[in-house]
């Protein structure tokens, strides 16, 4: 190991232990917060993962977090099952679906890819709901647990530090070099014989899976399930702008961009409870247009003419 | 080196904007003299806005404003006005719960408005319990109540359960059949979300048990574009009763068709939303006879009082069901509190318990944290939406024969 | 160095003819065809290449010798006919599983992974193909391969710094790289000044030496002359000529079919 | 017969949702993700118009094209013309597009909340006509004849006014049309705006007989992008064939087999054009 890789590995342990003690030191709002930012924390890191090298923008996420939030909503509720085989099942079954999902789009160019993952969450909405409505049947969707917020907030970090380790061991990894080959160019990565579709698929797949458990931990939270409201394409959204913010080349640029985003999201929350959406939309645009490269590249910039500076 | 200037100040504008927030944010602090606080979170943007901008919000301004007119709450140590903190949740869990963390830890408000929707109203329950507010939830219906009241200390429903309104539709059918006005075969739509899936699950047996026969069950997606298939496969069906489980768009859009369809049931029930005013102006004289969740009894002194000061106060006209209850629900809280008169919680809460309290509705008392006294039916009769079935209100209206789509 | 270098030192010259002629046939092409909408691009196309040969592709512009490589490396699959390498059958093989299998190609206009640093780029050539090779050992891989090229010390500089004949030297070695069976080069010797061709000319010809078995599509008619042991023509798809390079340029039915087009 | 009229009406809807998108993506390059918003404006308008002003929705149109042409391509001028100039390549522009169009739906959807948060409901035309013995509302069939009109009118602007050809030709080739002499970022912002005024007018349209509401425009987004990469982008037949098509399998399924499956009906037949004619029923093939 070098020792740039041990430097990352200590702060990234100092890091962890740090956001495990938020809950001791901050409750109620602040807590919130973190639990809000960690989760996304979780859903863009892993988002770009796949996203960041492929450039392939996957508007799933609603989908996937949809699938987690519900099956275990409708485990617990329905079927008397424990929370933990649930998340365990729905992330089995997201990693799946993202599988055959991948299977059947990731050979499409880009375009159709964002438009297709768009619509996903819709589907499977409709497909589960039609299927309760029919089959199952359902008396509300409860999700009674005795987890606190905290709890939910040290689940979710654990889900974070998980995409970190992976995200860290692919970077590594002969499938994170594939990746970049392909995210450089496609018909070169063929012909020094990567396989584009399995390695996409798999990192697709990776994404699913995180995206499933984040939607189940927050399943008690939300404590009733609502289709309409697990499968939600504003998520999706939230997700990708959140990664594309703070930089996607880089392992930790996703969590430049949450952290801010999530602070501007509440500022003006509070600040203009009438008009929320109306300057959140503001906010957006000032960052599309004055920091295009997210904060990553912006950091990079400044760092690279600091270093110019000094050698003249 | 423009680039690397305009960077930097981005870089500094947006961490004096951090500053701010996290000065703002921390720079609240509550005095003896001032005013008592009062929380809301609702949506304000996202599928559940429409329904709340109709009834949820524009009983929180008229309240506050009726109680800030009269110069405020009465408390033992003298008369304090109202302060209105209210948050849009987006129509999201999430940001909710976020919220209501912020009213409870960061703005220490003394109240908090209870949510707009089931799934807030669960949602946001532990939180409420955590903090000791009394969530007097209004615009929730489940099946659930003795588990989650027995929770939720704090927790209160007053507009009745899932079963209790299917029953309310089947004792008004049941009622109409016997008396020769309808046949038994009922088509029943309901939208294929968490509230439509859970009415229509209940409703299967007890339409049975009633000796019904549905005849066309069927469940369309919420944002259906075009419900004409799902009307026409109803019509198809020829049955003497349509029931639909809809939510906002889909009721009117269902209503609309069933007008073009010319859908001639002797009964024609649609949800939520049956009840807003808006109903009424788009479907004029059309809709005479349509049944409809909830209902007011629209007679009484009280109630016409309400409607009037809600139209002055918010330039809006009060819906006929859910706005009312929305509304008492907020007596019940400013009764608590005078009679408390205190802002101390714990002691609002038991009161809410141990007391029954004089609304626009009459009089309102908790039974185990559950209200049982609510509209379940009601029906538009010459523009006016009436309560035509309840769990123990009294006015209940006699139900006109609905004659067509004229 | 663990490239297959079967005969080092010996120059072309000094090639035994004996061995080409005895050498097994690697490469198979059976009458392969091509369609592309209602356009035949490749027509009932068939030849072979042996083992250490190094055979030249030409014809006019728009005759289909890119296409032929495209089929060979998997970027089409053909519409009818069949491939073989080394006796497997690469008809209807994705693109990934004949780089695995041993075909590796450079692109006419060339294509290197602009994000990646120059000897990245190689590596990219070493990690997944025929010999597969990972960190350390692929990285040592892809310095000698770079030195080869004559790209010694260029390793950490961003590949899209280098000049055109520099990124043509960074895909031949990434090429390379995976110790193909056999080499596609397509035009790689196009668009060079005549002092840089000089330099690719020997380039090929020292992997010719070193045994390599290679397919060269190619305008350039000295270098046809000078590197290629045998020479196919191809003229709307269909092969109209087949020999020594010598023999095939003075055909007349070759000189036919390039009338009217320069050939330099 | 019903599900043929039927869906031939709900078909014409799609028509309407998804040309004013086709446009503004197949041309301007722009997948402009407040699209919806625009269609949900429009119908805010005819709606205001409608229930303070007693203004037909019909008149309403009169006013609403101009504005909308104007603010659209203001949007277009102002806001994308410097993400255009900005970005290297079109997966670039791509990214910066989808960001900064979902930016400004916030905008549109908090101006729409602040306007009137409630649902955008009122009664136009809400009678039953009969056609070939098949009951269909007047407003819908209105809202269809103008779907047949707006699209015959983009199609022959496109095939037979120079304006159109040099439209097609950037839709087909953004380089080559600049090498030919046409001001791309002209043309473009020509079609962004005819496009968004395509949208607002299907907003006042379908205002006549759908309950909307401020926030609800995403699901229209939605819908014409699937619909325009199902006919092939940048093609205004293709985009008018898909939307008849999905509009007739979603009446189709929701007739034969369950209502409740017709969105999801609708995202199967879109998923296998994709898998099986992955440039559109009409596009054309990428090389």
């Amino acid at each position: 190991m070098k020792s740039a890789d041990i430097r990352a590995l200590v702060t990234a342990v100092v890091c962890i232990v740090l956001a495990a003690l938020v809950p001791f030191v901050f409750n109620g709002y602040w807590l919130s917060i973190a639990l809000t930012a960690m989760m996304y924390i979780a859903l863009s890191t892993s988002w770009a993962l796949f996203s960041g090298p492929t450039h392939y923008i996957s508007l799933a996420s609603g989908a996937f977090f949809g699938v987690g939030g519900y099956l275990v909503a409708t485990g617990m509720s329905d079927y008397n099952q424990s929370f933990w085989l649930m998340m365990f099942v729905a992330a089995i079954a997201a990693t799946v679906l993202a599988g055959l999902i991948g299977l059947a789009t990731l050979r499409l160019s880009g375009v159709y890819f964002v438009i297709f993952t768009l619509g996903l969450a819709e589907m499977i909405r409709n497909l589960v709901s039609w299927v309760q409505n029919n089959f199952l049947g359902s008396r509300g969707l409860y999700v009674l647990t005795d987890f606190t917020e905290a709890h939910i907030y040290w689940m979710l970090l654990t889900v974070a530090s998980a995409v970190f380790i992976f995200g860290w061991l692919v970077e590594r990894s002969r499938l994170g070099f594939a990746l970049k080959i392909i995210g450089n160019d496609e018909t070169v990565a063929r012909h020094v014989g990567i396989n584009t579709a399995w390695t996409k698929v798999v990192l697709f797949m990776s994404t699913g899976f995180f995206a499933a458990l984040v939607g189940a931990i927050i399943a008690p939270r939300y404590s009733y399930i609502e289709p309409n409201l697990v499968f939600s394409p504003e998520l999706s959204f939230l997700v990708v702008i959140m990664a594309l913010l703070g930089g996607t080349h880089r392992l930790w640029g996703p969590l430049l961009g949450v952290i801010p985003f999530t602070l501007i999201w509440e500022a003006i929350s509070i600040w203009i409870p009438n008009f929320t959406t109306l300057f959140l939309g503001i906010a957006f645009l000032t960052i599309v247009y004055f920091v295009p490269n997210g904060f990553v590249g912006l950091l990079e910039k400044t760092r690279g003419s600091r270093g110019v500076k000094a050698g003249s | 080196m423009f680039k690397i200037i305009s960077a930097n100040s981005i870089r500094k504008g947006f961490s004096a904007l951090v500053v701010v927030t996290l000065t703002t944010l921390l720079s609240f602090t509550a005095h003896a003299a001032d005013p008592i606080k009062i929380g809301a979170v609702a949506p304000k943007t996202g599928p559940l806005a429409g329904g709340a901008a109709v009834t949820q919000w524009p009983n929180i301004e008229l309240w506050v404003k009726e109680v800030n007119a009269r110069g405020g709450l009465k408390l033992k140590d003298g008369q304090r006005m109202l302060e209105l903190i209210e948050y849009d949740d987006k129509t999201n869990p999430g940001e909710h719960i976020k919220a209501v963390q912020r009213l409870a830890t960061q703005d220490k408000v003394d109240f908090i408005v209870a949510p707009y929707g089931t799934g807030f109203n669960i949602a946001a329950a532990p939180i409420y319990a955590k903090y000791g507010y009394p969530q007097i939830a209004v615009s929730a219906i489940s099946d659930k109540m003795d588990e989650l009241t027995a929770r939720y200390p704090s927790l209160f429903f007053t507009l009745g359960t899932t079963t209790a309104f299917v029953n309310g539709v089947k004792d008004i059918l049941a009622g109409m059949r016997d008396s020769g006005k309808i046949g038994n075969k009922i088509a029943m739509v309901n939208v294929a979300d968490a509230f439509g899936i859970e009415l229509a699950e209940a409703a299967r047996p007890i339409f049975k048990d009633a000796g019904f026969d549905i005849v066309y069950d069927k469940s369309y997606p919420l944002g259906t574009p075009d419900l004409s298939p799902v009307v026409k496969g109803a019509k198809a069906a020829a049955p003497d009763a349509f029931v639909a489980w809809s939510y906002p768009p889909d009721t009117f859009g269902l209503t609309e068709q069933a007008i073009i369809e010319d859908l001639q049931v002797g009964a024609y029930y649609t949800a939520v939303a049956t009840c807003f005013p808006a109903f009424g102006q788009k479907f004029g004289s059309k809709i005479d006879g349509v049944f409809g969740a909830g209902g007011v009894n629209p007679d009484t002194e009280e109630m016409q009082a309400y409607f009037k000061r809600h139209k002055e106060m918010t330039g809006k006209d009060a819906d006929y069901w859910a706005s009312a209850n929305t509304y008492v629900s907020l007596q019940i809280l400013e009764q608590a509190i005078e009679g408390v008169g205190d802002v101390d919680r714990e002691a609002v809460t038991q009161y809410i318990k141990d007391n029954s309290f004089d609304t626009i509705m009459g009089e309102i008392k908790f039974d185990n944290q559950i209200s049982h006294k609510f509209w379940t039916v009601g029906q538009w009769q010459d523009g006016v939406f009436r309560g035509v079935a309840s769990s123990n209100m009294d006015g209940v209206a006699e139900i006109k024969e609905k004659s067509g789509w004229n | 160095m663990n490239t297959a270098t079967n005969n080092p030192g010996l120059t072309r010259s000094g090639k035994p003819a004996a061995r080409i002629a005895s050498g097994r046939t690697l490469l198979e092409v059976q009458s392969v065809s091509k369609a592309f909408g209602g356009l035949l691009a490749v027509d009932d196309l068939s030849f072979s290449v042996r083992e250490g040969e190094v055979l030249g592709i030409v014809g006019p512009n728009g005759s289909g010798k890119t296409t032929v490589m495209n089929l060979v490396s998997g970027v089409f699959s053909v519409s009818s006919g069949e491939i073989y390498l080394d006796g497997q059958d690469l008809t209807a093989v994705p693109a990934h599983k004949i780089a695995r299998a041993g075909v590796a190609r450079t692109f006419q206009l060339v294509k290197v992974l602009p994000g990646l640093s120059t000897i990245d780029n190689v590596i990219a050539g070493a990690v997944f193909a025929r010999r597969r090779r990972w960190g350390s050992e692929a990285k040592s891989h892809a310095r000698n391969l770079l030195d080869r090229v004559g790209l010694g010390g260029r390793q950490t500089q961003p590949v899209s710094s280098l000049t055109y004949i520099d990124q043509k030297r960074v895909e031949l070695a990434r090429a390379l790289a995976g110790d193909p069976q056999i080499l596609l080069l397509d035009e790689w010797l196009a668009g060079l000044n005549p002092s840089e061709l000089q330099t690719g000319m020997e380039l090929v010809q020292s992997l010719s030496d070193e045994g390599r078995t290679i397919i060269l599509v190619e305008h350039v008619m000295d270098a046809i002359r000078s590197l290629c042991d045998r020479c196919i023509v191809v003229n709307s798809g269909r092969l109209i000529a087949e020999g020594t390079p010598s023999a095939v340029l003075s055909d007349p039915a070759v000189i036919a079919a390039y009338l009217g087009e320069e050939h330099d | 017969m019903d599900i043929l009229i039927s869906g031939l009406l709900l078909g014409g809807t799609y028509v309407l949702i998804a040309l004013g998108l086709n446009l503004q993506y197949g041309v301007a390059r722009i997948m402009n993700l407040a699209n919806g918003e625009m269609l949900v404006l429009g119908a805010l308008a005819s709606f205001w118009m409608f229930v303070s002003s007693a203004v037909s929705p019909l008149l309403t149109l009169i006013l609403v094209i101009p504005l909308a042409f104007i603010g659209n391509w203001l949007i277009y001028r102002l806001l994308l013309i410097p993400l255009v100039r900005r970005a290297r390549h079109q997966g670039q522009l791509e990214v910066d597009s989808i960001l900064a169009t979902f930016g400004m739906s916030f905008v549109l959807v908090g101006i729409m909340v602040a306007l009137h948060g409630e649902y955008f409901t009122y009664s136009f035309l809400a009678r039953p006509i009969t056609i070939l013995q098949s009951t269909v509302a007047l407003n819908r069939l209105v809202a269809f004849g103008f779907a047949v009109l707006i699209g015959a009118l983009l199609v022959l602007w496109l095939n037979y006014s120079r304006a159109g050809m040099a439209v097609r030709a950037v839709a087909v080739d953004p380089a080559s049309a600049r090498l030919v002499g046409i001001n791309v970022e002209k043309i473009s912002a020509l079609a962004f705006a005819v496009g968004g005024s395509v949208a607002a007018v299907a907003g006042v349209l379908i205002s006549t007989f759908i309950t909307l509401d401020a926030s609800v425009g995403v699901i229209f987004t939605m819908k014409a992008l699937i619909i325009i990469i199902m006919g092939g982008v940048g093609d205004v037949r293709g985009a008018i064939v898909a939307a008849l098509i999905l509009g007739l399998v979603e009446t189709l399924v929701a007739t034969l087999i369950d209502p409740g499956l017709t969105l999801a009906s609708a995202y199967l037949i879109f998923l296998l054009v994709l898998l099986f004619k992955p440039q559109g029923l009409f596009g054309r093939a990428q090389t």
